[in-house]
């Protein structure tokens, strides 16, 4: 059982999948604890800030055999420009965006602040499932991390989905956090978001907005299928140079 | 800055892009260098200047390595615009070269340099196609000048022509050839 | 091991250093390039992806040069050997990822066609003042090689040697070249495919459990395993261990192994072309396409008998230390043009303790130097009887002309 | 004849006049119409600004008689970002080309959109680098053939209104360089429309664009625009990428009230 709840959802589906954990690698942003990444027994990468999506872009070309999940926790940002174009190219990973933006919600009665936004946050966060949706992604979900097997059974469908997926963990970092009157504890504010939640599956992407004292919706909302970027290169390849073009399939070894 | 090797030969071309400016400078340097077994440099304009509008490209031949890369003082100056004229005829040396199109450049002045002139897009076009007048110009080039050998010039050219326009390049390569033995006769 | 036939464009071909650099990067067994455009490194990347499906390799062009270097590292850590193809901005752009490569010791190659600067500059002319950038240009410390090509030929062969010295080291290699270079259309000359030496990857071949990501061999470079072949990687750029676990001990970290594996190694890595230096009182030292322009300057020299020694730098860095300090225990002085207001020219004056003087030539860039600007600078050391403190600066003939002479000698 | 003057001589740089776009560009009618909204608007031209980037769109800011910026590659909006929270008074317009703003710039036009900064963003879009020689752009169709792109373009394109609306822009329109009066009504609407605006300019690019792939010069391209475009206004977003030679949807397809930057800022403030 691993302490961390998004970590534990992908070792449950690892063990459940069916895909080779061998050819399984975790690009990731964010950083995660050596102890915590080898029970899941997959290569792990731990990138520099943004480059998450852009890294594990050239993994997957350089061996397309590889399942190639990608962490992101700063899509909100460095990282977004890469999100945009491997949706439009419809490159064959899986985003996992750990969405630990701070909202200000009705119960914690103060605004939040961060240590950046001394006056608490005015910004507007993503609506990251519609960002996905219209960048291209064939896969698209959000849910808190508590909904642990609800998570775990959207992973394991993007696992198995060919193109790019977009699944938003709403996770909130207690350690980023100063100032929460009500809420001190990292599990407490995670429960909270759980209990402010819906699941509203295949809702119009475009109404799944955070807002302001209404609910989080949760669910799956975007499930279809485009020709990813491998399979459109061999398909334009094949199709110009006939059979001079071996198409391209990378180390299989 | 004077060029201190004494076995140089110095090209400019001038003309508007899409005149095969470029390719013509491809095209002698790679006989130059590779047939003749000289050295060739070739460059050429870049930016919004190599667009639509002016075009030049350069090229230093040479017996020896080519060390400065660029044209100093040039020996040949081959202009297919007016523009391509008067922006390089200034380079050009004492008793320096001039070949251009009768057609497309007319002349300020015949002082200090010697001049050829072919009517090199209209035999184009009656061969076919506008878009070889810079080959008939390198046939002429090569006969005036003889700064590479036709024989190099007649293995350089089909390697940097599309197949299926081969033929028809070798057709203007030889009317701009012999025009210039003609021409060369003349004077 | 030998080139891939299937790889190698054999025959005499003419043209320019960009395309030379793409094909010598396909004979080197290159097979991933993310890109982006920029000039006036563009035709390397037009050449590349015009050759690419052919040869089995993959070209992306990103979204922007923080992508592009990214999707390189990937690439390389998929076993691919990879590459990016850039200029100054893009090049600056990439700096963090540099970094990140040196720290987890990916092998990749950058080729940098350098142009005027700084900032946007002067995208379509040539310049040299990227070469303390492509040192330290990341933070922290950590020790590259860059090789300085003068001609297409040379832009081929030196990056299938960047390929094989970012194999052994485990490092990356850059190919500084410049607009000039880039853009010049001359003979070269690509070999038969078994007559081009391919440096293999580095791969572990010891049983599986036994892998310790950044356990060095004897040369202190780790051997290195694919992604996706079952040995649990975790790799992180972090300060970490041999096991590549995070750590704060820089004891036990890699930290000075990213140093010592090329400073140890720099008899191996530095390749110097010299000519002429035995019983030479000046010595001219340069790089890239100024060693061309400055070699017209020393045979001049020559026949009016002065004796010039002539010492190009075929890697800046790492920098030839022990050569330099050698040599200027016997010459007069030396001469460093670059084109640049003097980069490369401090580490000259380093090596040469006061020993002897020291007279750069600089030039602001968008074109090369004139050779005959080198020649006075030549003469100017053989004349001199006073030893100068620092570097003299050479005014160029054109700088004469524009500001005066100033109270530069 | 002496006296007559440009009617435009007040907004351009008439001494950096010939400018360098190639004969057929459509970057001299985005100009255009930019100038004749500015006209229109009526606006203090002391508190306006134009910030470029870098490409063929980028050197805008260089003809243009007003505080104007050209920056770096794909960092106008960022840079105008500055501008506008430094000195709320000012107006600040961005024109740039598709890769500038798109490719390169991306994520700064999807921040700059999510805060509703308040700017009018003009994208002139050729569907090429044409700066750079004629590389594969984000916004290049399938199969368009481009230099990096030499067995044509097998990417999808990017729908730059649908990535300006989902992002959180509260304007957004496309016009061809075709539709200069509707455009310069479309600029003229987003300025004078606090927060993050976009107008999209769908631009030929004879020099290389039409020629790499045969579609004749930019007259040819004016009139496919004059025969395939259509006018949807509001039409979903989604439905607005462009294919290959295909029809051309354009309009405006956005125009909403979102709170800006500024003036959540204040709000907060205030509390």
């Amino acid at each position: 059982m691993n302490k961390n709840p998004i970590l534990n959802a992908l070792g449950e589906t690892l063990k459940k999948v069916g895909i080779d954990k061998k050819k399984v690698c975790i690009t990731s942003d964010i950083f995660y604890k050596p102890e915590d990444i080898k029970p899941l027994g997959v290569d792990f990468y731990h990138i520099h800030r943004g480059r998450s999506i852009a890294f594990a872009t050239g993994l997957k070309l350089g061996n397309p055999a590889l399942k190639v999940i990608a962490f992101i926790g700063d899509l909100s940002t460095l990282g977004g420009n890469h999100f945009v174009h491997a949706g439009r190219r419809n490159m064959n990973l899986v985003t996992i965006c750990i969405n630990n933006y701070i909202y200000p919600f009705k119960a914690t009665k103060k605004p939040v602040k961060t240590s950046f936004s001394t006056y608490s946050n005015f910004e507007r966060p993503f609506n990251m499932p519609h960002l996905a949706k219209s960048c291209g992604a064939v896969f698209v979900a959000r849910w808190t991390s508590l909904h642990t097997k609800e998570l775990s059974s959207s992973i394991t469908k993007a696992l198995h989905k060919s193109g790019f997926s977009a699944i938003e963990v709403i996770s909130p970092g207690g350690h980023y956090f100063a100032g929460i009157p009500d809420l001190k504890e990292e599990p407490d504010l995670i429960k909270f978001y759980y209990k402010n939640s819906e699941i509203k599956n295949g809702e119009e992407t475009m109404n799944l907005e955070i807002e302001f004292g209404k609910k989080i919706i949760v669910g799956e909302f975007i499930d279809r299928e485009r020709p990813t970027f491998i399979d459109l290169y061999n398909k334009r390849l094949s199709k110009v140079l006939g059979d001079k073009f071996e198409p391209y399939g990378g180390n299989r070894d | 800055m004077n060029r201190m090797e004494a076995t140089v030969t110095e090209i400019r071309f001038g003309g508007f892009g899409g005149q095969g400016i470029i390719r013509s400078g491809i095209i002698i340097g790679r006989a130059a260098s590779i047939y003749d077994n000289k050295s060739a440099t070739m460059n050429q304009s870049f930016g919004p200047e190599a667009r639509g509008g002016a075009c030049s490209s350069q090229l230093v031949i040479s017996e020896d390595r080519v060390l400065y890369p660029y044209v100093i003082r040039t020996d040949i100056l081959v202009a297919l615009s007016q523009e391509g004229y008067e922006k390089f005829v200034h380079e050009l040396k004492d008793n320096g070269k001039l070949l251009y199109d009768e057609d497309l450049v007319k002349l300020k002045s015949t002082k200090r340099i010697d001049t050829y002139s072919i009517p090199a897009t209209k035999f184009a076009e009656e061969l076919g196609n506008r878009i070889i007048a810079n080959v008939v110009m390198l046939g002429f080039l090569t006969s005036i000048t003889q700064v590479v050998s036709k024989e190099a010039m007649n293995k350089a050219l089909p390697e940097s022509v599309p197949e299926r326009y081969v033929e028809l390049n070798i057709k203007a390569f030889d009317k701009g050839y012999k025009y210039g033995i003609e021409q060369k006769k003349a004077k | 091991m030998r080139a891939n036939p299937r790889d190698v464009r054999t025959g005499i071909l003419y043209i320019d250093g960009d395309v030379a650099a793409a094909e010598g990067a396909l004979a080197a067994g290159c097979k991933f390039v993310g890109g982006y455009p920029i000039t006036p490194s563009t035709e390397a990347a037009e050449a590349f992806v015009r050759r690419a499906p052919q040869v089995g390799a993959m070209f992306i062009q990103m979204e922007d040069e923080l992508g592009s270097i990214s999707a390189v590292m990937g690439a390389s850590l998929s076993g691919k050997k990879s590459m990016t193809i850039t200029s100054g901005p893009g090049f600056s752009l990439m700096m963090e990822t540099i970094g990140f490569g040196a720290m987890l010791e990916i092998p990749f190659v950058i080729i940098n066609i350098q142009r005027g600067g700084p900032s946007t500059g002067v995208p379509t002319k040539t310049g040299q003042a990227d070469m303390m950038q492509a040192r330290w240009g990341s933070q922290g410390d950590y020790e590259v090689i860059t090789l300085s090509p003068d001609s297409p030929q040379e832009s081929f062969d030196f990056t299938i040697k960047a390929f094989n010295l970012a194999e052994k080291y485990r490092v990356p290699v850059m190919l500084m070249s410049d607009e000039c270079v880039g853009h010049m259309t001359e003979k070269v000359v690509v070999p038969e495919a078994d007559k081009i030496e391919i440096e293999p990857r580095r791969l572990y071949k010891g049983p599986k459990d036994k892998y310790v990501p950044f356990k060095p061999d004897k040369d202190l470079v780790p051997p290195m395993v694919k992604a996706g072949d079952g040995y649990k990687l975790y790799l992180s750029a972090l300060t970490h261990n041999e096991r590549g676990y995070p750590t704060q001990n820089i004891k036990n970290s890699s930290s000075r192994r990213l140093i010592d594996k090329i400073r140890l190694n720099a008899d191996d890595i530095i390749e110097i072309k010299e000519e002429g230096l035995e019983d030479a009182e000046v010595v001219v030292v340069s790089y890239g396409i100024t060693s061309r322009v400055a070699f017209r300057a020393i045979e001049q020299a020559r026949k009016l008998g002065i004796k010039v020694g002539n010492l190009r730098l075929v890697t800046v860095w790492p920098f030839p230390d022990k050569k330099i300090t050698e040599l200027s225990k016997k010459v007069k002085g030396f001469v460093v043009p670059e084109i640049n207001y003097g980069q490369v020219v401090f580490e000259v004056e380093r090596c040469v303790h006061g020993n002897a003087n020291i007279i750069l030539v600089p030039h602001g860039g968008a074109s090369v130097h004139n050779p005959n600007d080198i020649l006075t600078a030549i003469k100017t050391i053989v004349k001199d009887k006073k030893r100068y403190d620092g570097i003299l600066e050479f005014k160029t003939e054109l700088e004469l002309r524009i500001f005066g002479s100033g109270d530069n000698k | 004849m002496k006296n007559e003057t440009h009617p435009m001589e007040n907004y351009l740089r008439m001494d950096r006049i010939p400018h360098i776009w190639c004969p057929g560009c459509g970057i001299g009618l985005a100009v255009t119409a930019l100038v004749s909204a500015i006209e229109k608007a009526n606006l203090d031209l002391n508190k306006l600004c134009v910030v470029s980037g870098i490409g063929c769109t980028g050197r805008v800011a260089g003809y243009i008689k007003l505080d104007s910026f050209h920056t770096t590659h794909g960092r106008a909006i960022p840079f105008a970002t500055g501008i506008k929270l430094a000195n709320p008074e000012l107006k600040l317009i961005v024109v740039s080309g598709d890769g500038d703003l798109i490719s390169i710039g991306g994520n700064h036009f999807i921040h700059a959109a999510r805060r509703n900064i308040d700017m009018v963003v003009i994208c002139v879009n050729n569907f090429i680098y044409a700066m750079t020689g004629g590389q594969v752009a984000p916004t290049t169709p399938s199969p368009a053939y481009t230099t990096t792109s030499p067995y044509g373009n097998f990417e999808p394109s990017s729908n730059v209104p649908q990535i300006a609306e989902s992002a959180g822009a509260v304007y957004v329109a496309r016009w061809t360089a075709l539709h200069i009066r509707r455009l310069t009504n479309s600029i003229l609407e987003a300025l004078n429309k606090p927060g993050f605006s976009v107008v999209e300019v769908i631009s030929p690019c004879a020099q290389y664009y039409s020629r790499i792939n045969r579609l004749g010069d930019g007259m040819d391209m004016m009139k496919f625009y004059h025969d395939n475009s259509e006018i949807k206004h509001f039409e979903p977003t989604d439905n607005l990428s462009i294919g290959y030679q295909k029809e051309i949807t354009v309009g405006k397809f956005v125009d909403r009230e979102r709170p800006t930057y500024t003036e959540s800022f204040q709000k907060w403030l205030k509390k």
